[in-house]
């Protein structure tokens, strides 16, 4: 048993640091103005890996079913931005409020050059994680009693209500009002000049540890406590796990995973604006979840990817019009794209209803091929 | 050793008109047997429910090793409905929710068997044991508690191989056959390192042979584990041939007690099991 | 005291309008235990087919039958929708964990405004005028639409027509029967799928009676029209009860009065989150809201 | 049978997935070649505009005067050579999350430069994606000031924000002498916010400022409230969707006071919401037709032949600002082309800053933040008789 996890261990470290380097390989020999959709599509998938991943730990692992993961990204993008835009940049960004109620930037607090800024965006990110973790923390004690689609509707609320606030013009010192946040440091920010581009790298590292967490919690005896929870509420309330306690936790931790995720989002779109974080979003991260398999971390992962190339790359083709030859093609116009997207997502929840992991992982699935042909070897002999 | 383990203190259980346990009285001692019989519906398993803290009672405590963990009065809509007996004796409310009575070292199985049906038998067990787990979100994420950990890991070994499920520790719980589906659950119940031991209608379903293995294994795993066992069963050679002594149960009053020598002459369990002429 | 009639006509005639919404949420519910995502949209799909119809039709048929004959097809188109939608995307998950069931929904949601997307190439489209209730009349000083007026009555109408066929039509208490115990109205030989379908079609009927009204009021359709009147009667509907019809009803006007009230406070912007607020509150001090029955889990 | 129909739907899934991956190898395989049969060089023009979402139907006005002048215009001369001019589309769906992909699809495409888009949301989110790649954008009705602000490679042609709210509030105080106003905007739209809060600061007297979640449909009880209020004009400059409500629940309800608006409300959708009322109506905007009776009649009467291109202007051939911008920015793209010398994007960029054009809507020049030297707004009134836009004043900034 140990040792199979620590052999799934060593596989999974293996692939994603296989990975991480493939990556930073391909954006520094690819020329980037060229490949400029992979790199953009790598990274959102990324950040909507992780966000996909944290919304899991709660829906797939811990049985709550919320919708308020747009809601808890604001906060992390918000906190993230506000506390990294430049200093002199400030004025601008807050132009129509006179400039900022904050004058400080971590960055530039932890001694500005390379080493402020990753010290800096490491920490805001932190914070952006925490402050989604509190405010999760502060709903979660009326929320959490509720049952799953009185919960699942009571935290979308939520995410409106957040976004409302923060929409708000009086808080406009603080929050910019409905303006955007910007020029704060993004992912472009992490390619030295003249030298190696990181962003794609950055990103990767940030949401894979990010994941990697996730991971780690999930194996633990807490992860395991979380299951137990979701596959059969009363008996584990008879077997010792506090409910009410365990619950908070898991929806604390999936927020400020959530939080860093948004603050990640914000780099990634080189803004931060309330209007962004619609229902609409958590919707997205929702049919992510459920294209990888509910309770599947690289299932989430995965589908996380393929999401968004295929909504964003890969079938932009259906919004033009095309002629073949002097034929045009039918139907394709602007919003084809979109209705065969849903089409795509019913046909996984109507007749895939288990995504693409199930509730597998993919070291499991690895481990079960090699057996399968060991035992396959085995026969032949 | 006549230590009282459990002792349920005038006890009643109303829902809304309905009396479901009408102060019960009953006192479990260190180390035996007891069992709680009674024909359907007499109110055995919501008897439970208040001793393990699913339901808050209307009236009465439950003491649990000399601590008080139980106490209500009627409250609210209850003031008015309820005109049982030693009303007003109990002031305080003490109402600990599941968790925390399985902590303090109570633990139970259920009527209708209540696994995790996506874990492994190991797991199963495995998790029973995160109540008894000292470690923190961040250590136990970060594995710094991993001679915890490991302890546990092999005292579930040991475990399963006790209650003979070491074979089958990395199926499925749910593919388990029924027997052996009850006997896990009673294997994650000792997991969580109980005192005593609630079972839920233990033999619901299992054929003689099966019976019989099961009052030996009862046996076996009190003397093993230092248990005090209650249990609830409907088998009466089960409960006959492994208490030292029974509570009656009928219409959610008590209405016998003693050993099973002496609830087999009872001339009241009698009628209660089999029915008499008022009735009909 | 105009501005406060104006104000109070304005939220009695939303929550009127919420509250056609808020029965079919409520229907839904109290059988499937589903929250059904796409019934907002039906709502919206509604009136682009009324938009659609009668721009077709009038091609084909004397102005004056364009109107009549647009509004009849509409409704049955609407019927049709709700009840294929059941029978494609929620039969097939009617052994599924709950939260499957709720995923479908939200892709159908999607899928439909997806397609209202593609249709009108993202342009808001305009309401027909529906003659006798889009005229202006005046209340109490105050001018207003005849739908105003109208809608009230014609909610009180078609609630009481419901209330009697839900408790004194054999499908009605069929539909009872599921609500209180899904399984073993089965084992009864109550034809379960038969009464889902009934709970779509009178839901979406209801909806597209409902898209009459409210877009009479607020003429321009876009693909995300249905999304948030169909979340706010959502919440009249959790508010007065879920599975209440009487309940959603209330809940509708108090949901629709309130928010009409906000708007015309200072606090206007917080308008929506004034609704949800009042969700979370409800759910949490009384989560069967107004009229609710209480559930408890057995263990 | 089921089976047959899942394994029948799985098929048709993993068909049309494999013609997506012919779809998008093809696509870029296009990229590079450039010299196709028809004989010429190719050139190719970005259009990143919204023509789905809430700023749909002005994303898809603005692309029409980009296809009129393409049509009109379908090649250039760069350097000695002539090159067929081929517009690329990506749809930035009115939202921020997807600009960086929409715009990274254009970067992909190899374009020289790039056009729009309308709404400074999408432009903020999709500008630095254009910066990293080197590529020139050309904003033709982002008015927000934080689109150019910072941003190298983002050049603008129309005016902004302030001076338009500024105008605005000017045209208000002078017109009706307006004491009171009442201002209404989306919540959390920065395009909206954005000009309330500078009408508000060039208005003298008081304001009440207003706000709606974003989907609202009922406007009923924010114009009952102007009313109450005691203002004597409303502030609205809100997007499409929103004001054809708003102008049709005022006529409704016979409102008395003027509706003032931004350059969004310049439609033709508003114009026919508010025939046959009594609503009065002002917009400021970039251009009033009648400006240039030469492009007028063009696009008119290409209106009118294409059918496709009249569904996406409304329904009809008035002609919105937009659309005129989108024209000009057409020629602004080819004249910096044409200074450039050569397709190159890094050339393009150099030959922006020093470029002058005039087109239908004014003289086009750049300032050294890439913003429109700019101080004529147009102020029109709509004519509710005629269902048409008419002059009013010509307003410049003080």
């Amino acid at each position: 048993m140990e040792k199979t996890n620590k052999k799934r261990l060593w596989i999974t470290l293996l692939c994603a640091g296989a990975l991480l380097i493939l990556v930073t390989l391909l954006e520094n020999v690819l020329d980037p103005s060229k490949n400029v959709m992979l790199f953009i599509s790598l990274k959102k998938g990324a950040v909507y890996a992780l966000v996909a991943v944290s919304m899991n730990l709660l829906n797939g692992f811990t049985g709550l079913f919320s919708l308020g993961q747009a809601g808890f990204m604001l906060l992390g993008a918000y906190t993230y931005a506000i506390l990294t835009i430049p200093a002199d940049q400030r004025d601008a960004v807050y132009y129509i409020y006179n400039g900022s109620a904050i004058n400080f930037s971590l960055p530039e607090l932890l001694g500005g050059g390379p080493v402020g800024l990753v010290l800096g965006v490491l920490l805001a990110l932190v914070l952006g994680g925490c402050v989604a973790a509190a405010v999760a923390w502060l709903i979660g004690l009326p929320v959490l009693r509720l049952k799953s689609d009185y919960l699942a509707i009571a935290t979308l609320g939520f995410g409106e209500i957040i976004r409302a606030v923060f929409q708000w013009d009086k808080l406009g010192p603080v929050t910019n009002g409905a303006n955007a946040l910007k020029n704060f440091p993004t992912f472009s920010s992490f390619n030295i000049q003249g030298g190696l581009r990181l962003s794609t790298c950055v990103a990767f590292l940030l949401a894979g540890i990010c994941i990697a967490v996730i991971l780690l919690l999930i194996n633990s005896t807490y992860g395991r406590a979380f299951k137990a929870i979701r596959d059969d509420e009363v008996a584990a309330e008879a077997m010792g796990i506090n409910l009410a306690r365990h619950k908070r936790l898991s929806f604390c931790i999936s927020s400020f995973f959530a939080g860093v995720g948004g603050g990640l989002f914000a780099m990634l779109v080189n803004q931060a604006q309330a209007k962004t974080f619609t229902t609409a979003m958590t919707y997205e991260i929702l049919l992510i979840v459920v294209i990888g398999g509910i309770g599947s971390v690289s299932g989430s992962c995965i589908a996380a990817f393929l999401y968004v190339a295929a909504s964003e790359w890969w079938l932009r083709f259906l919004d033009t019009e095309t002629y073949i030859g002097g034929f045009k093609v039918p139907l394709l116009r602007n919003g084809f794209r979109m209705v065969v997207f849903s089409v795509i997502i019913m046909i996984v929840v109507l007749f895939f209803r288990r995504g693409i992991m199930g509730d597998r992982e993919l070291p499991d699935l690895l481990a079960g091929l090699s057996g399968k042909t060991r035992r396959k070897e085995a026969a032949g002999k | 050793m006549s230590e009282t383990v459990l002792k349920v203190e005038n006890i009643t259980m109303q829902f809304g008109g309905v009396v479901a346990v009408d102060n019960l009285n009953l006192e479990v001692n260190r180390g035996e047997i007891v069992a709680l019989i009674g024909p359907n519906g007499a109110g055995k398993t919501t008897a439970f429910n208040v001793i393990t803290g699913v339901y808050q009672p209307t009236n009465g405590a439950v003491w649990f090793q000399g601590e008080k963990i139980v106490e209500n009065h009627p409250q609210g809509k209850m003031k008015a409905l309820y005109k049982g007996e030693h009303a007003g004796e109990y002031t305080a409310v003490l109402a600990p929710t599941p968790d925390r009575v399985t902590r303090l070292g109570m633990a139970r199985t259920f009527q209708n068997i209540r696994l995790w049906k996506s874990q492994t038998v190991f797991d199963n067990v495995l998790i029973a044991k995160h109540c008894r787990s000292t470690s923190n979100v961040f250590s136990a994420s970060f594995r710094l508690n991993r001679k915890e950990e490991t302890r546990q890991r092999e005292n579930v070994e040991e475990l399963l191989e006790t209650v003979g499920l070491a074979d089958v520790k990395n199926e499925l719980a749910t593919s388990l056959p029924y027997g052996k589906q009850r006997r896990l659950e009673i294997a994650r119940a000792l997991a969580a390192e109980p005192k005593l031991l609630l079972l839920d209608e233990p033999a619901a379903g299992m054929n003689p042979q099966e019976t019989e293995e099961l009052t030996a294994f009862i046996g076996e795993i009190r003397d093993r584990f230092q248990l005090t066992v209650f249990l609830i069963e409907h088998h009466m050679n089960l409960v006959m041939n492994i208490s030292q002594r029974i509570y009656v149960l009928d219409f959610g009053r008590l209405i016998a007690h003693g050993t099973p020598a002496e609830i087999q002459n009872n001339k009241r369990v009698i009628d209660a099991y089999l029915g008499v002429s008022e009735d009909a | 005291m105009q501005y406060a009639i104006s104000i109070l006509l304005s939220g009695i005639s939303l929550g009127g309008q919420y509250a056609l919404i808020a029965i079919g949420y409520t229907l839904v519910y109290g059988i499937l235990r589903l929250i059904n995502f796409a019934h907002g949209d039906v709502f919206m799909v509604a009136g682009l087919l009324m938009v659609y119809l009668t721009s077709f039709l009038g091609g084909i048929l004397p102005p004056a039958a364009v109107i009549p004959a647009g509004l009849l097809l509409a409704v049955v188109l609407t019927v049709v929708l709700g009840f294929v939608i059941e029978r494609a995307a929620y039969k097939p998950l009617r052994t599924a964990p709950r939260m499957s069931v709720m995923i479908s929904a939200i892709g159908v949601s999607y899928l439909l405004q997806n397609l209202a997307t593609y249709a009108t190439g993202g342009l808001p489209q305009m309401y027909p005028e529906v003659p006798g209730i889009s005229s202006t009349v005046t209340i109490l000083g105050v001018p207003t639409k005849v739908v105003t007026v109208v809608t009230p009555i014609l909610v009180v109408v078609l609630v009481a027509a419901l209330t009697q066929l839900i408790n004194h039509t054999k499908v009605g208490m069929a539909m009872r029967a599921a609500a209180k115990d899904f399984e073993t109205a089965q084992l009864m030989g109550i034809r379960i799928n038969a009464v889902i379908s009934a709970t779509f079609v009178i839901g979406s009927f209801l909806a597209a009676v409902g898209s009459v009204l409210y877009f009479t009021n607020y003429p321009s359709i876009v693909p995300l029209s249905g999304s948030l009147p169909g979340l706010r009667a959502f919440v009249a509907a959790v508010f007065g009860g879920i599975g209440s019809i009487p309940g959603a009803v209330v809940g509708a006007f108090i949901i629709g009065i309130s928010e009409s009230v906000i708007k015309g406070s200072s606090w206007s912007i917080f308008s929506d989150a004034f609704t949800f607020a009042l969700l979370i509150v409800i759910l949490v001090a009384k989560p069967t809201g107004l009229f609710g029955e209480k559930v408890t889990d057995k263990v | 049978m089921k089976k047959l129909f899942s394994m029948m739907l799985a098929l048709v899934m993993v068909l049309s997935l494999a013609a997506c991956g012919g779809g998008s190898g093809s696509g870029s395989g296009d990229a590079v070649s450039g010299s196709g049969s028809s004989g010429g060089k190719t050139v190719r023009i970005g259009v990143f505009e919204p023509s789905t979402g809430d700023s749909g139907a002005g994303g898809k006005q603005e692309m029409l005067g980009m296809q009129y002048a393409n049509k009109e215009t379908p090649t250039v001369e760069i350097g000695g050579e002539t090159y067929n001019v081929e517009l690329v589309y990506a749809d930035n769906a009115s939202s921020a999350d997807k600009a960086p992909t929409a715009a990274a699809e254009l970067v992909g495409k190899d374009v020289s430069l790039v056009l729009g888009t309308y709404g400074s949301g999408c432009a903020i989110a999709g500008g630095p994606v254009f910066g990293e790649a080197g590529l020139a954008a050309i904003g033709v009705t982002c008015t927000n000031p934080g689109v150019t602000a910072g941003n190298d490679y983002y050049f603008r042609i129309c005016f902004l924000d302030p001076f338009q709210g500024t105008v605005l509030a000017n045209f208000a105080q002078e017109k009706f002498s307006a004491k009171k106003a009442y201002l209404l905007g989306e919540l959390g739209n920065d395009y909206d916010q954005g000009l309330l809060n500078y009408f508000e600061q060039a208005f003298d007297g008081t304001c009440v400022k207003d706000s709606f979640p974003t989907n609202t449909s009922d406007f009923s009880t924010y114009l009952n409230k102007a009313v109450a209020e005691g203002c004597e004009v409303i502030f609205c400059p809100v997007s499409i969707a929103y004001s054809t409500q708003i102008v049709k629940l005022a006529a409704s309800m016979n409102l008395e006071l003027p509706i003032l608006g931004s350059d969004t409300l310049d439609s033709n959708k508003v114009l026919s919401a508010a025939q046959g009322s009594n609503v009065q109506i002002y917009v400021s905007t970039f251009y009033q037709e009648g400006g240039s009776p030469e492009f007028d009649d063009g696009i008119k009467a290409w209106l009118n032949e294409d059918s496709t291109a009249m569904t996406n202007n409304g329904g009809d051939d008035t002609i919105a600002a937009v659309t005129a911008m989108g024209y000009d920015a057409y020629y602004v793209a080819l004249e910096a082309l044409k200074a450039a010398g050569s397709p190159d994007k890094a050339a393009v960029k150099a030959a922006l800053p020093s470029l002058s054009y005039t087109g239908v809507s004014g003289a086009i020049a750049f300032d050294d933040v890439g913003d429109a030297i700019r101080d004529t707004a147009y102020i029109k009134t709509a004519d509710n008789a005629a269902g048409a836009w008419t002059l009013e004043t010509v307003q410049t900034a003080k």
